[in-house]
């Protein structure tokens, strides 16, 4: 068994110093070392995207990281969006478009979703199913989902 | 009356809440990353699972040794094959030639991904060491794949037990189906062949056991969607009484479309753990074992017939069918064939029919629900043969169905199977549907694109969507005379169960024993009853976790066969009803006024002559609690109550095997046109409309949700998905890699319209529609690319029609071999 | 899955079939092959390296030579297993007579991967065999240089 | 699925990191971007004892232009290309290329490095380099060498990089101006791996004749490939359609996929032909209306 490697990473703001195994996903460092389950695990081989989060402000695929490459950055979750009890944009869309049934892949679409949405809010309809395209969701179908994103895209860009 | 999802209901304008798309209650939480799923779950002391599963398709197990594995750090327990066969029974099964079914093999491994031990560790990275060092060894035996072959003589043999690999067999006659042949003026043949595919939950099977050795009780915490009849086969395999087995669903569950019924050899794989480690254990599936191992829809081949009038009228058919449920006949296989055995006939006035199954068993994975389950299979196959009718006639195939259809003044219709068509309008919706597409517009479109040499197909399919299984259909699958044995235990029935309450601040909580898994069930509960008590949706809340230890529920209590539109809003709405009687007979004492005259408003209670001298919901329901003596004479204390809804139409099958399989029939028609890349094969999906009556609709935005759901999983087994095997039995399609979910970029936008044919049999008129568009959308994707290849002469008889099959046809049409 | 692949060896047929059953020297052309030890007559215990790139197992299992018929044909079965699953092949060698000293073999494969590599790993398996199978008759050829006597 | 035990090493300098590859041999791999080597290692499919994660190495992540080629360290992310107006300027064929990659949390983390030396015959970046004749800096103990394209592919997954050395530099020369591209790749879901993809390139002189032509072909051998025969057809060519029709026959007779589950060999090498045809018929359309602003 390795050595248990020291960490600091930031995750929605909070400061943690911890030690890792070297083995040791990013995705389960989320959810069993810190309890923010809010990030799921859907296939652990980055096809899914159920594990996506923000890494410095950029999607990545928190099932194909370890939690030591972690260290010195700063990381933002589904727990993260919310601000004092108000939802989002991407939040109250994806609610008033009914962009979700079970949930589960929830979160990888809104961090997905939060990524495109910071670096711009004019998309086609195509290039928001392109930029969603590496999120699966097996309810709805996702035409309500890119609709919840394109009318997210609308609430932000109105400010 | 028709009407675009989303809007409100015309005419209703006596329902305040239902036929609204409110927001949905379950939101918040699930999109905050609140969500409470079973990985979530904080269990003291949990310990992890990792299961040690076969490479090879069939194989004797000479040796499972587990000793180098035990001896690694962290690693506390594990169980072999010899423990499972020691300390469980095999599970119930339901056919001609029972074999014995385990949660791990004991004596011989039959497909790849079969547990064949099990390891208990600190964490789940030491538990999958461990896997590394358990010594196995095999005696490797010859493998079957194909249903076909596996019933010749020399094919393989999985069981002992089961002659020729058939696991059961029947032939099952209604009306004169001989006739039918005989006054046809043509019979048209097909074989078809339709795969296997999983509308694979994103979410995947979860659990956590812990067993409590001074008691003897074993709690099960799992994402378990029911039938609950699998409490009693779990309690019985594990050898415990079934008041000492809990299961435990959490609110959340991350889809499941039927799959998660088949969760169960799990449930008792685990329980066996915890009763050997002596801590609670976890085992979350991961991805590989759930594409390998868990469950799957049934592939079959089918060979049909239909007898045929010059005129285009179907006299009857009748069908050979070989059901390939993999490795074991898990329960509730052989469902796949018995399941539509009431709706058989579709929307299709049929009278003659005859189906003569073969449940085989292969070196597969072992098989069971999956959204659609059977229906997707069926009416491929009849709308397959609808075209070729149309084709055989030069009719358009539109016009063959609606000489075929049910009459609207024919309901509720009794099929000949046994079914008992509550209501609807099929021609109506039909054309609907055609006005949805813009079917003649789109057919000019065709010939336009045509002639500028494009591959441009419009396929049409059309099912009836059966709703709520009655418990009995099952035992279609046994031969009459066995169901005629004193011993034999009739099954029948479909019930649901809700218990609301209102506390005594006046405030109301229902609790569900339902778990769904998306439907948004904790939306429409509250709908439901703010519509009954007249409150508002906010006002309500509802629970929706069960413990089969403390939540009231029926053995066919959960959510699959799109049982909850049905049967639990009923469960809810009787309820509802219940309860309101009796806060308005405490008001109205309080009042002291008839009943008749107590009117309620914003929530305070007032006689209908007196407005101004009203009394507060909270103080009648305080009355309920506080003051018993305030109570009219004789009523109960409390404000409690639990009511059970069941079907009085779900009858056990009769001597001829007829029974109505279902309890509300739903209806549905898609319609879509296609476009194939001649370079590439690839269908392109143009335009999709769908129209469906459900009866009446709770939540629009819900009911459209279940329809773009379901048509995607009936597109993905259509175009993308299938899990494949090779000839030796190995899986090849046990990564997201290989077993190819289509993706937002692939997904079509659908016309979506309703009909609403209130059904007769439920307080509020509603069906379910939780499958509905996955049943036809593979017929009608069928019937699509079959229409787009036909100038070239080719035909579609199997799916999925993926870019290389589709190439292939066209490989075929030109001349050349592939 | 099935593998067919031939190759010309500028060898006799009597020396391409000595190279072939020379003990000392198949743990050299049979690929990956890291050890290899008699264990009865024709049967062998072997410990291969295969795979490619990142994508190595080590596998244990056997070697067994079968249906001779000197110098024209025989079989050769080769089983391993590791942690990845196994490998499972079962091959007809045929060496045909071109010339004096001339030989052409004809291998007639049946291969099957199972486990893990199968289950995952389905968009190269049968990539690899083919690189297994190409590997070996580069290794046959190099052996028969290597050995200059054996060529005489 | 949870990768074995291993060490982990984030050396900063490439230096140090060739000196961690020496000290832990061949049970040491190279951690660039992960994206393709940790879900294999999820599968324990790879077993590494050793990981050297080059991510801290911040220098080796730029691009850079130098004598009419872009210098790429090797840890540049696909998402840095994809949104490199350098990269957009004088490598359109790269440009577009990189977009094709994966899905953008891949692109986030995926890198230019890992990519090419992950030897992934459907992979983009490898055909890139190989259509354009690019080159791949490795450096070992015995200091450093620059491989081309050619040489650096072996099979599926293998390059001729050593186990002790590191590729820290990709150098692919600018597109000329006269030149026309275009990237086509066949994938059942948008982002997929490719059942097979063509890298196109054709240079036109003025009177529209084609100079130079370069084919690459993903997915229809254990590297990728150049499809010399049609290059040969199509230099000296005018380029109607029924020469870039027979410039797709020849690619698929070329061409000697193997089947998988994903398509038969039969399919693979009709679609090599297909594409082929499609990227010229993009990349010709390109090199007009790139003369026409020429001319404007």
């Amino acid at each position: 068994m390795s050595k248990r490697i020291p960490i600091s990473v930031t995750v929605n703001g909070e400061t943690y110093e911890e030690y890792v195994q070297p083995r040791k996903l990013l995705v389960d460092f989320l959810r069993e070392d810190l309890r923010l389950t809010g990030t799921h695990v859907g296939c652990e081989h980055g096809i899914c995207g159920s594990c996506t989060i923000l890494m410095n402000d950029e999607a990545v695929r928190s099932c194909l990281m370890f939690a030591v490459q972690a260290n010195g950055t700063e990381l933002r979750t589904v727990e993260g969006l919310s601000k004092q009890g108000k939802l989002h944009p991407l939040q109250e869309a994806f609610q008033e478009q009914f962009g979700l049934q079970c949930g589960f892949c929830t979160p990888g679409f809104l961090m997905t979703a939060c990524d495109l949405l910071e670096h711009g809010q004019d998309y086609t309809e195509e290039e928001i199913r392109v930029a969603l395209s590496g999120n699966l969701c097996r309810c709805t179908g996702y035409q309500s989902i890119v609709e919840s994103v394109q009318v997210a895209a609308e609430k932000i860009r109105k400010g | 009356m028709s009407k675009k999802a989303g809007e409100q209901i015309p005419g209703r304008t006596d329902y305040k809440w239902i036929g609204k798309s409110i927001p949905r209650h379950e939101d918040a939480r699930l999109l905050t990353g609140r969500g409470t799923f079973v990985d979530d779950l904080n269990i003291p002391n949990v310990h992890h699972a990792a299961i040690l599963r076969s490479p090879h398709a069939h194989a004797r197990i000479s040796k499972v040794d587990l000793r180098r594995a035990l001896n690694l750090k962290g690693v506390i327990g594990g169980i072999t094959g010899a423990d499972v066969l020691e300390r469980t029974r095999p599970f119930s099964v339901v056919a001609t030639s029972p074999m014995q079914y385990y949660c791990m093999a004991t004596d011989k491994v039959r497909f790849v991904g079969e547990p064949v031990a099990a390891i208990v560790a600190r964490d789940r990275y030491i538990a999958e060491d461990a896997l590394d060092l358990i010594d196995v060894e095999y005696e490797t035996l010859p493998a079957i794949v194909d249903p076909e072959k596996a019933v010749e003589s020399d094919a393989p043999i999985l069981h002992e037990e089961v002659p020729n690999n058939i696991a059961c067999h029947r032939l099952l006659s209604y009306g004169d189906v001989d006739a039918a042949f005989d006054q046809a003026d043509f019979v048209l043949r097909e074989r078809l062949v339709f795969p296997r595919y999983t509308s694979m939950p994103l979410e995947t099977f979860a659990i956590i056991s812990s067993y409590d050795h001074f008691r003897g009780g074993l709690t099960l915490w799992s994402n378990f969607m029911g039938p609950f009849i699998m409490h009693p086969i779990t309690a019985r395999a594990l050898k415990i009484a079934e008041n000492n087995l809990r299961f435990i669903v959490p609110p959340d569950i991350g889809g499941s479309f039927g799959i998660k019924t088949s969760i169960y050899p799990y449930l008792t794989l685990l329980g066996l753990l915890s009763m050997q480690v002596d801590v609670p254990v976890k085992w979350i599936e991961d991805r590989r074992e759930h594409l390998l191992a868990s469950s799957v829809q049934t592939d079959r081949v089918s060979y049909r017939e239909v007898a045929v009038t010059k005129t285009g009228v179907v006299l009857g058919f009748r069908t050979k069918l070989y059901d390939n449920v993999g490795a074991y006949l898990r329960t509730p296989e052989p469902a796949t064939t018995f399941r539509p055995i009431g709706n058989v006939v579709g929307p299709y006035q049929v009278k003659n029919l005859q189906i003569d199954a073969d449940i085989v068993v292969t070196n597969k994975c072992p098989t069971g629900p999956n959204r659609a389950y059977g229906c997707a299979h069926l009416y491929f196959e009849q709308e397959r043969l609808m075209d070729k009718v149309a084709e055989k006639l030069k009719l358009d195939p539109a016009e063959v169905r609606l000489r075929n259809f049910i009459q609207p003044d024919e309901f509720p219709y009794t099929t000949p199977t046994g079914g008992i068509y509550d209501s609807g309008d099929y021609p109506k919706a039909f054309q609907l549907a055609l006005k949805t597409f813009g079917y003649e517009a789109m057919r000019k479109q065709q010939k336009t694109a045509r002639a500028d040499g494009r591959l441009f197909g419009i396929g049409i399919s059309t099912g009836v969507d059966p709703s709520v299984s009655n418990m009995g259909y099952l035992t279609v699958a046994l031969d009459p005379e066995v169901r005629q044995h004193p011993d034999y235990l009739p099954k029948s029935g479909a019930a649901e169960t809700a218990t609301i309450k209102i506390d005594p601040l006046g405030q109301v909580t229902v609790g569900l024993s339902s778990t769904p898994q998306g439907q948004g069930h904790e939306t429409i509960v509250a709908q439901i009853v703010a519509e009954e008590l007249e409150l508002s949706p906010e006002d309500v809340t509802v629970i929706d976790e069960c413990d089969t230890a403390k939540n009231i529920w029926s053995i066919s209590s959960g959510t699959y066969s799109s049982r909850f539109a049905s049967v639990g809003t009923s469960a809810v709405a009787n309820a509802a009803k219940t309860l309101r009687e009796k806060i308005f007979r405490i008001a109205a004492h309080l009042l002291k006024v008839d009943v008749e005259d107590v009117v309620f408003e914003d929530r305070r209670f007032y006689a209908r002559e007196t407005p101004t001298q009203s009394i507060k919901l909270s103080h009648v329901a305080g009355t309920a609690h506080w003051n018993p003596n305030g109570l009219p004479e004789g009523m109960e204390v409390g404000l409690n109550v639990t009511e059970t809804f069941s079907f009085p139409l779900a009858h056990a099958p009769d001597q001829k095997d007829r029974v109505n399989s279902s309890n509300t029939y739903g209806f549905m028609v898609d319609l879509m046109a296609v476009d194939i890349d001649p370079d590439t094969g690839q269908v392109k999906i143009l335009k999709y409309a769908s129209v469906h009556d459900a009866g009446t609709i709770i939540h629009p935005k819900i009911l459209e949700g279940q329809i773009y759901g379901g048509a995607m999983h009936g597109i993905a087994g259509a175009l993308f998905e299938q899990q494949l095997y090779d000839d030796e039995g190995q899986c090849l399609t046990a990564t997201l890699v290989d077993y190819e979910c289509p993706f937002s970029t692939e997904a079509p936008k659908i016309d979506i319209a309703h009909i609403e044919s209130p059904s007769p049999f439920t307080p509020l008129g509603s069906k379910g529609a939780g499958e509905s568009s996955s049943e036809t959308a593979p017929a009608c994707i069928a019937n699509a690319v079959a229409d787009a290849l036909s100038p070239l002469g080719v035909n579609v008889t199997e799916l999925p029609l993926t870019p290389n099959r589709c190439w292939e046809l066209l490989q075929s049409a030109r001349g050349q071999t592939t | 899955m099935k593998l067919q692949v031939e190759h010309v060896f500028q060898v006799s047929r009597d020396v391409l079939w000595q190279v072939l059953h020379d003990q000392t020297r198949m743990a050299d052309w049979i690929p990956g092959c890291e050890k290899l030890e008699e264990i009865e007559p024709d049967r062998f215990a072997a410990t291969m390296k295969i795979g490619v790139g990142a994508i190595k197992g080590t596998y244990k299992g056997t070697v067994q030579i079968a249906e001779k018929q000197e110098p024209s044909q025989y079989t050769l079965a080769v089983e391993g297993s590791a942690a990845p699953g196994f490998v499972r092949g079962k091959a007809l060698m045929k060496l045909h007579v071109e010339d004096a000293n001339v030989t052409r073999l004809v291998i007639d494969a049946d291969a099957q991967v199972g486990g893990l590599i199968a289950s995952v790993g389905q968009r190269f398996v049968s990539g690899i065999a083919k690189q297994l199978t190409r590997e070996l008759l580069a290794n046959i050829e190099q052996s028969l240089r290597s050995k200059p006597e054996a060529t005489a | 699925m949870k990768p074995v035990s291993f060490d982990y090493f984030a050396p900063t300098t490439v230096n140090e990191a060739v000196a961690l590859l020496e000290e832990h041999g061949d049970d040491a791999k190279i951690l660039a971007g992960g994206q393709s080597l940790v879900p294999m290692m999820n599968f324990r499919l790879v077993r590494p004892t050793c990981l050297v994660d080059i991510n801290q190495i911040r220098d080796l992540a730029y691009i850079h232009e130098k004598d009419d080629r872009l210098h790429i360290g090797a840890i540049t992310r696909h998402r840095d290309l994809e949104t490199s107006t350098l990269v957009q300027q004088c490598n359109g064929l790269l440009f577009e290329g990189v977009q094709l990659i994966g899905h953008t949390a891949i692109r986030t983390r995926g890198t230019v490095g890992g990519s090419i030396i992950h030897a992934d015959p459907t992979a983009e970046l490898p055909a890139i380099l190989a259509a354009l004749d690019g080159e791949v800096r490795l450096i070992g103990p015995k200091g450093q060498r620059t491989i081309s394209w050619r040489d650096l592919f072996v099979t599926f997954f293998t390059t001729v990089i050593e186990p002790v050395e590191i590729c820290d530099e990709i150098i692919i020369p600018k597109l000329p101006s006269s030149a026309g591209w275009a990237f086509e790749e066949f994938t059942r879901r948008h982002g997929d791996f490719a059942v097979a993809g063509v890298a196109a390139v054709i240079v036109t002189d003025n009177n529209d004749r084609c100079t130079d032509a370069r084919l690459a072909i993903t997915g229809t051998a254990p590297t990728p490939i150049r499809a010399t025969q049609a290059e040969s057809f199509l230099v000296g060519k005018s380029l109607t359609q029924t020469t870039l029709e027979e410039a797709g026959r020849l690619v698929s007779t070329e061409v000697e996929p193997e089947s998988d589950v994903h398509a038969t060999a039969n399919y693979r090498q009709h679609l090599a032909g297909a594409l082929t045809t499609r990227a010229l018929q993009r990349a010709v359309e390109r090199c007009l209306s790139r003369k026409d602003q020429r001319e404007k």
